[in-house]
């Protein structure tokens, strides 16, 4: 009698809150977040998840995410795809086995070739944030882009730039694989359609000391060094580096994130100096920069990644609120759903659907960008700017 | 000219630097014929150790970096002891069970401080400047460094009853047995001198470099170019294809750029084994 | 005195009867998973036994994915060129690596031991340079995307199916080289194995038959580099790292190498793993270490000799 | 006409000296002891002769055929054999599969008289068994019919008695008349003394690289300098 009146009790206790948040016990919206999790690359892809994490803590906050009549409560499943063609392939598939249509991720050049025919296959839509010429195709329609490659922004920062640093000849240093070689050349053209000379110089990738490419770098003399895409751990040893044979002039980074990281490694801004680069968000925004607190204070925990969360945050957010919209996770009504949404971000604010120009698909998040600046050792911050619509 | 001695000197501090990771590397094999992949490992380990108690306890840079030798030598020892030991005459085996551990230190490294670069930096900076030539002050430092524990590994091994009893093992392990070594005493001490030389080099040189859950990578391929080229199981080969390696590595770099420098390296290994299969100073290669 | 030789034994027979379910599962299953898996298992299982070959003469070899890029970007490289014939490529894909394989091992087949696990190792760090360096013949850093599909007898192996029953068909034809090759020449490998002075003054031509292996297991991984690029209609410098040549050795030595079962048996359950540990995110590597770890401490021989073991014990 | 000669054979390694001008001859169906104190290049005098390793100096001459520098499987595939000091077999496998090994590599068939050894040394009932779990004795004669199973011409035999007990070393006295009488000629390397002179009706003497004495045992035995340089020391029977 005790037995049965306690298993009555412990039906009855969930009742009360099964009357309010019943749709959240009978369904589960699974999203993936997919990147390089281990390795050198590491950051990325868990900065990938910490992305997804976090939209998804924050849709769960509200209930979860409408799905028809239901509201469903979101999971992210992480998968570690090695940056390597096969492993985000392999990745596609283990993700559409948890019956996973939607992946934010992956992140480099070589994932993001290798995602590509097999999502489409799995019918998933994938949000890679490679700089890869051909990161979108049109005949991948479900495929979409967060990080917009140099040549959205890279006029603008060397424009800005040259205001603060004259120059007359840049050498460019990289990375010899895809994710170096495919963003160092399109910076490049862009230096010279601003009237500067350039050489391009690649490292293999696992270097750990610059010092020879540093030598050889400073033989030509260039009055700028821009670091383009290498990792910010490399890029803060070429700097030490660059420093320590004598070198004054400023250093760019028409790259990806990772400032802190490079002030870090490099020693601090006293040795970085002279330096500009380009933010993926605008990172000094105090709007933006509170994404970290909340995270914080929705997982009681510290994203992972640095500021590659932020960029990577938009992507999660509007993705769910494209399930929301269509009322399912199918992958091509999603997609549908995701054209007729406004690019707009309550932390990083407006911006447009670009890459019409340079892949035939106009399915790249085009938000508002940074051009940072250090100058003399002082650290003037990241300024603001505003994307134009193509 | 000046970029000749450039390169000479970037050549010089890349070989010690490599030099103490090879030694290790040729001992661990020389003695125990185990092929250990998880050098790598012992070096992040080695530098993360330094900057937790740096970073962490607040302990100055030098006693760091002897913390690091002792607990990477301490993990080594314990490895061996417990887990290689069992299988030690299981060359594939044992190369499983030191890849395994490599991935478990990566992971558990990448979990407790995140995959960002540490901010570590060496407590001394600033170059020396002679014309157009520079030469770091952290770069002497740990090339003294590595210079001295060279030397004192080369006196340990060559003018000590124990070093006479590693060599021993590592020319005829049968007959070093029947003469009485005991291996059980010796190749856990063997492992720990090896992966404590690795956590020295990653102590002393990730501040100066950078420190992540990735840098344990190109370790590997660096130690076994080194002890290709050197000569397996020869240490003084090991020590001497070091150098060889970094001028090598900074020349070809200065000169035909990074990517191009990689693969003049790794060809001329190739051309040195068609004319000398058994590297710089090997002798007859014991079957692994 | 001299016992006769089969062609196959039964180790051989249910390897290729384990394969050979491949066929049938895409007719029970549409599981994305089971497709993806299996697939990659088929490629693992021949870049394995181009491992196992080499093992036969206690040679370690980590020069697997070099030759697998040899065989891969062959593939590719025609499929620009609309050949896409399966015969033809399955031809080419064994037989180039094959014929690079031959002044390479007269370079490093005389070194033994650790030595030769360590210049391989090399190989494949050289093949990866070289494929960065040549932008024009392997489109360099990006690789080669859009490969097409190969066409069998006039039917393009297109969807996942025909993909999955092409890379099994691969593995099975791998499987029977490998098996016919260590078969054939048992007593002389493994003579090679216990001990290559005796057998070279017994008047073995040791050489002759280490070349046979190396060209061999070249041709057997270029197989694997073919069955991977179709998988991925991409032949990417990523998918022949240096590193990759690892996973194979331990497919190998996981599953044991006593027998041809050990190859599959071993990459079955590490690719399952893999699988298994990937929706891990930043702890599949450890798990993957550990379970490295665990296997080799606990089940001495591998998967196989683990099972002999048991079997030994019941019998 | 088979026979075997060497002619002014030198080994060196680096700087150190092993032996130097070596010359002798071994005629068809001979037989010829070896004598000498340890590291007085015994060993290395087979390994050079069948082309285990390289000569520094020096010839060796098969049949007339110059047979220097040849690797070892070629000079095992001209008729000439050897047997090791240690136990050398394939350790993992059946005695009979190590037999069938030893005829498959020789190329020439099974020699006449091999079951009859087999016999003789106990074998026979044992061809099952695992090579590496017979006793240290059968071990060391499989090692040496295994060089006979290759139907050799010519037998190099490194210390074949090394390491028996007393009363097993008359089966490396079967082992020597079986190979003669199936037409090998034969060269044994031996610190056993009673053997040498039970067998040989001729050996040579070594010590510190050079031919110290060629002759009859009784002859050479005699001699001063042989006395002083081999029987001085301990005559090891271990």
């Amino acid at each position: 009698m005790k037995c049965r009146l306690f298993a009555a009790a412990l039906c009855a206790l969930p009742v009360l809150p099964v009357a309010t948040t019943a749709f959240a016990q009978n369904c589960e919206l699974k999203i993936g977040a997919m990147g390089p999790m281990s390795g050198g690359a590491a950051q990325w892809g868990l900065a990938m998840n910490s992305a997804a994490e976090l939209a998804a803590a924050e849709a769960n906050q509200e209930g979860g995410v409408k799905m028809g009549g239901k509201t469903c409560k979101v999971t992210v499943v992480p998968y570690d795809s090695k940056y390597t063609a096969d492993g985000a392939a392999a990745g596609s598939n283990a993700l559409a086995a948890q019956d996973i249509h939607l992946i934010i991720g992956p992140v480099g050049s070589p994932e993001a070739t290798g995602i590509k025919p097999v999502a489409a296959r799995n019918e998933q839509v994938a949000w890679n944030a490679a700089y890869a010429k051909n990161a979108l195709e049109p005949k991948f329609p479900l495929m979409f882009h967060i990080a917009p490659g140099p040549a959205a922004w890279a006029d603008a920062v060397i424009k800005r730039a040259k205001q603060v640093f004259p120059m007359k000849s840049v050498a460019l240093i990289a990375p010899n694989d895809q994710g170096g070689t495919d963003i160092a050349s399109v910076d490049a053209e862009a230096y010279k359609a601003n009237g500067i000379t350039t050489t391009e110089e690649y490292y293999q990738r696992g270097t750990t000391n610059f010092a020879p490419i540093v030598t050889r770098i400073l033989a030509a003399r260039p009055d700028v060094v821009d670091t383009a895409s290498s990792p910010p751990g490399d890029a803060g040893v070429i700097v030490k580096q660059l420093r320590l044979a004598g070198f004054t002039g400023a250093i760019g980074r028409l790259g990806g994130p990772g400032t802190d990281e490079i002030i870090r490694v490099s020693g601090g801004l006293d040795v970085l100096k002279d330096f500009y680069w380009f933010e993926t968000i605008p990172t000094g925004d105090p709007k933006v920069q509170a994404i970290d607190d909340e995270y914080k204070k929705l997982l009681g925990k510290d994203p992972v990644g640095g500021t590659a969360v932020w960029a990577d945050l938009p992507a999660a957010r509007m993705t769910l609120k494209a399930v929301s919209i269509a009322g399912t996770d199918d992958a091509k009504a999603v997609a549908a759903a995701l054209r007729t949404l406004p690019v707009e971000d309550p932390n990083i604010g407006k911006g447009y659907w670009g890459g019409k120009k340079q892949f035939g698909i106009a399915q790249e998040l085009q938000f508002p960008f940074g051009i940072g600046i250090i100058k003399d050792g002082k650290n003037l911050g990241v300024e603001r700017q505003e994307p134009k619509p193509e | 000219m000046a970029e000749f001695l450039q390169a000479a000197i970037i050549g010089i501090s890349l070989g010690a630097q490599y030099a103490l990771l090879a030694l290790g590397f040729t001992l661990i094999f020389g003695i125990l014929g185990v092929v250990n992949f998880s050098h790598g490992g012992f070096y992040m380990l080695g530098g993360y150790v330094a900057y937790s108690c740096v970073a962490g306890l607040g302990l100055p840079y030098p006693l760091a970096v002897i913390v690091a030798v002792l607990a990477t030598a301490a993990l080594g020892w314990v490895f061996e002891l417990f887990l290689l030991e069992r299988l030690v005459d299981d060359h594939l085996a044992t190369l499983m069970l030191t890849l395994g551990l490599y991935l478990v230190i990566s992971t558990g490294l990448l979990t407790i401080f995140g995959p960002l670069s540490m901010e570590f930096a060496f407590p001394v900076t600033g170059a020396l400047h002679l014309g157009s030539i520079y030469v770091p002050r952290e770069n002497l430092i740990v090339l003294v460094v590595c210079l001295a524990a060279i030397a004192a590994l080369w006196l340990v091994l060559f003018r000590t009853d124990l070093g006479r009893g590693l060599r021993a093992l590592a020319n005829d392990r049968a007959v070093a047995m029947a003469q009485g070594l005991r291996p059980k005493l010796l190749f856990p001490l063997a492992f720990a001198i090896a992966t404590g030389l690795a956590g020295l080099t990653g102590a002393l040189v990730t501040p100066i470099l950078s420190l992540s859950p990735g840098v344990g990578d190109p370790v590997l391929a660096t130690s076994f170019l080194t002890v290709i080229l050197g000569g397996l199981g020869s240490l003084e080969g090991a020590a001497l294809a070091a150098f060889v390696v970094g001028i090598v590595e900074a020349f070809t770099s200065v000169y035909f750029g990074g990517s191009i420098g990689a693969l003049v390296l790794f060809v001329l290994v190739l051309l040195l084994l068609a004319f000398r299969p058994t590297g710089l100073m090997g002798r007859t290669v014991r079957g692994a | 005195m001299r016992k006769q030789i089969r062609l196959l034994g039964w180790t051989e027979l249910v390897a290729l009867l384990l394969l050979a379910t491949g066929f049938v599962v895409p007719m029970y299953t549409r599981s994305v998973l089971v497709y993806s898996v299996l697939n990659q298992i088929f490629v693992g299982v021949i870049a394995a036994e181009s491992v196992w070959i080499m093992l036969r003469m206690n040679l370690l070899s980590f020069a697997t994915p070099a030759f697998m890029a040899i065989g891969g970007y062959t593939v590719a490289i025609a499929g620009q060129h609309d050949i896409t014939d399966a015969f033809a490529m399955t031809a080419a894909a064994f037989i180039l690596p094959a014929l690079v394989a031959i002044p390479l091992g007269a370079l490093v087949l005389r070194l033994r031991g650790t030595y030769f696990v360590l210049v391989t190792f090399v190989l494949s760090q050289i093949m990866q340079l070289l494929l960065f360096e040549t932008p024009g013949l392997t489109g360099g850093s990006n690789g080669i995307a859009g490969v097409p599909p190969v066409t069998l007898l006039g039917t393009e192996m297109g969807s996942n199916r025909l993909v999955l029953q092409f890379a099994c068909g691969l593995a099975i034809l791998a499987t029977l080289i490998t098996g016919l090759l260590t078969r054939w020449f048992r007593q002389h490998f493994a003579a090679i194995e216990e001990n290559e002075i005796l057998a070279e003054s017994l008047g073995l031509v040791v050489w002759r038959y280490k070349a046979m292996g190396f060209v061999v297991a070249a041709g057997i991984a270029g197989l694997a580099g073919y069955s991977l690029v179709n998988m991925l209609l991409t032949a990417h410098p990523s998918s022949f790292d240096s590193s990759t040549a690892v996973d194979f050795i331990a497919y190998t030595i996981i599953g044991g190498r006593l027998s041809i079962l050990g190859p599959v048996l071993g990459t079955g359950a590490l690719v399952y793993a893999t699988n298994l540990f990937g929706t891990h995110g930043q702890y599949a590597q450890g798990l993957y270490g550990v379970l490295i770890l665990v296997v080799v401490l606990a089940a001495r021989g591998g998967i196989v000799g683990t099972i002999a073991a048991v079997w030994r014990r019941v019998s | 006409m088979t026979e075997l000669r060497v002619e002014s054979l030198a080994k060196r390694f680096g700087g150190l000296r092993v032996f130097q001008d070596i010359s002798f001859n071994l005629p068809e169906g001979g037989l010829l002891g070896v004598i000498g104190p340890n590291g007085a290049g015994k060993t290395t005098l087979i390994n050079v002769i069948s082309g285990r390793q390289s000569a520094s100096g020096g010839r060796v001459i098969l049949d007339g055929r110059d047979i220097t520098n040849r690797p070892a499987h070629a000079v095992s595939r001209l008729g000439l054999a050897r047997s090791f000091q240690q136990t050398n077999t394939f350790k993992n496998v059946s005695v009979s599969e190590n037999i069938a090994r030893a005829i498959r590599f020789g190329g020439r068939g099974a020699p006449v008289g091999l079951d009859r050894m087999l016999d003789a040394f106990g074998l026979t009932p044992r061809l099952g068994e695992i090579s590496d779990k017979l006793p240290y004795g059968l071990q060391k004669m499989l090692g040496l019919v295994m060089a006979f199973a290759t139907s050799p011409k010519i037998l190099l035999l490194d210390e074949p008695a090394a390491g028996l007990e007393r009363t097993e070393r008359q089966n490396v006295d079967t082992f020597v008349h079986n190979a003669r009488q199936a037409g090998a000629s034969v060269l044994i390397v031996e610190h056993d003394m009673d053997l040498i002179r039970r067998l040989c009706p001729r050996i040579l003497v070594l010590d510190a690289g050079v031919l110290l004495a060629d002759g009859p045992p009784a002859v050479v035995l005699a001699r001063p300098d042989v006395i002083a340089a081999y029987l001085g020391e301990t005559e090891e029977t271990a």
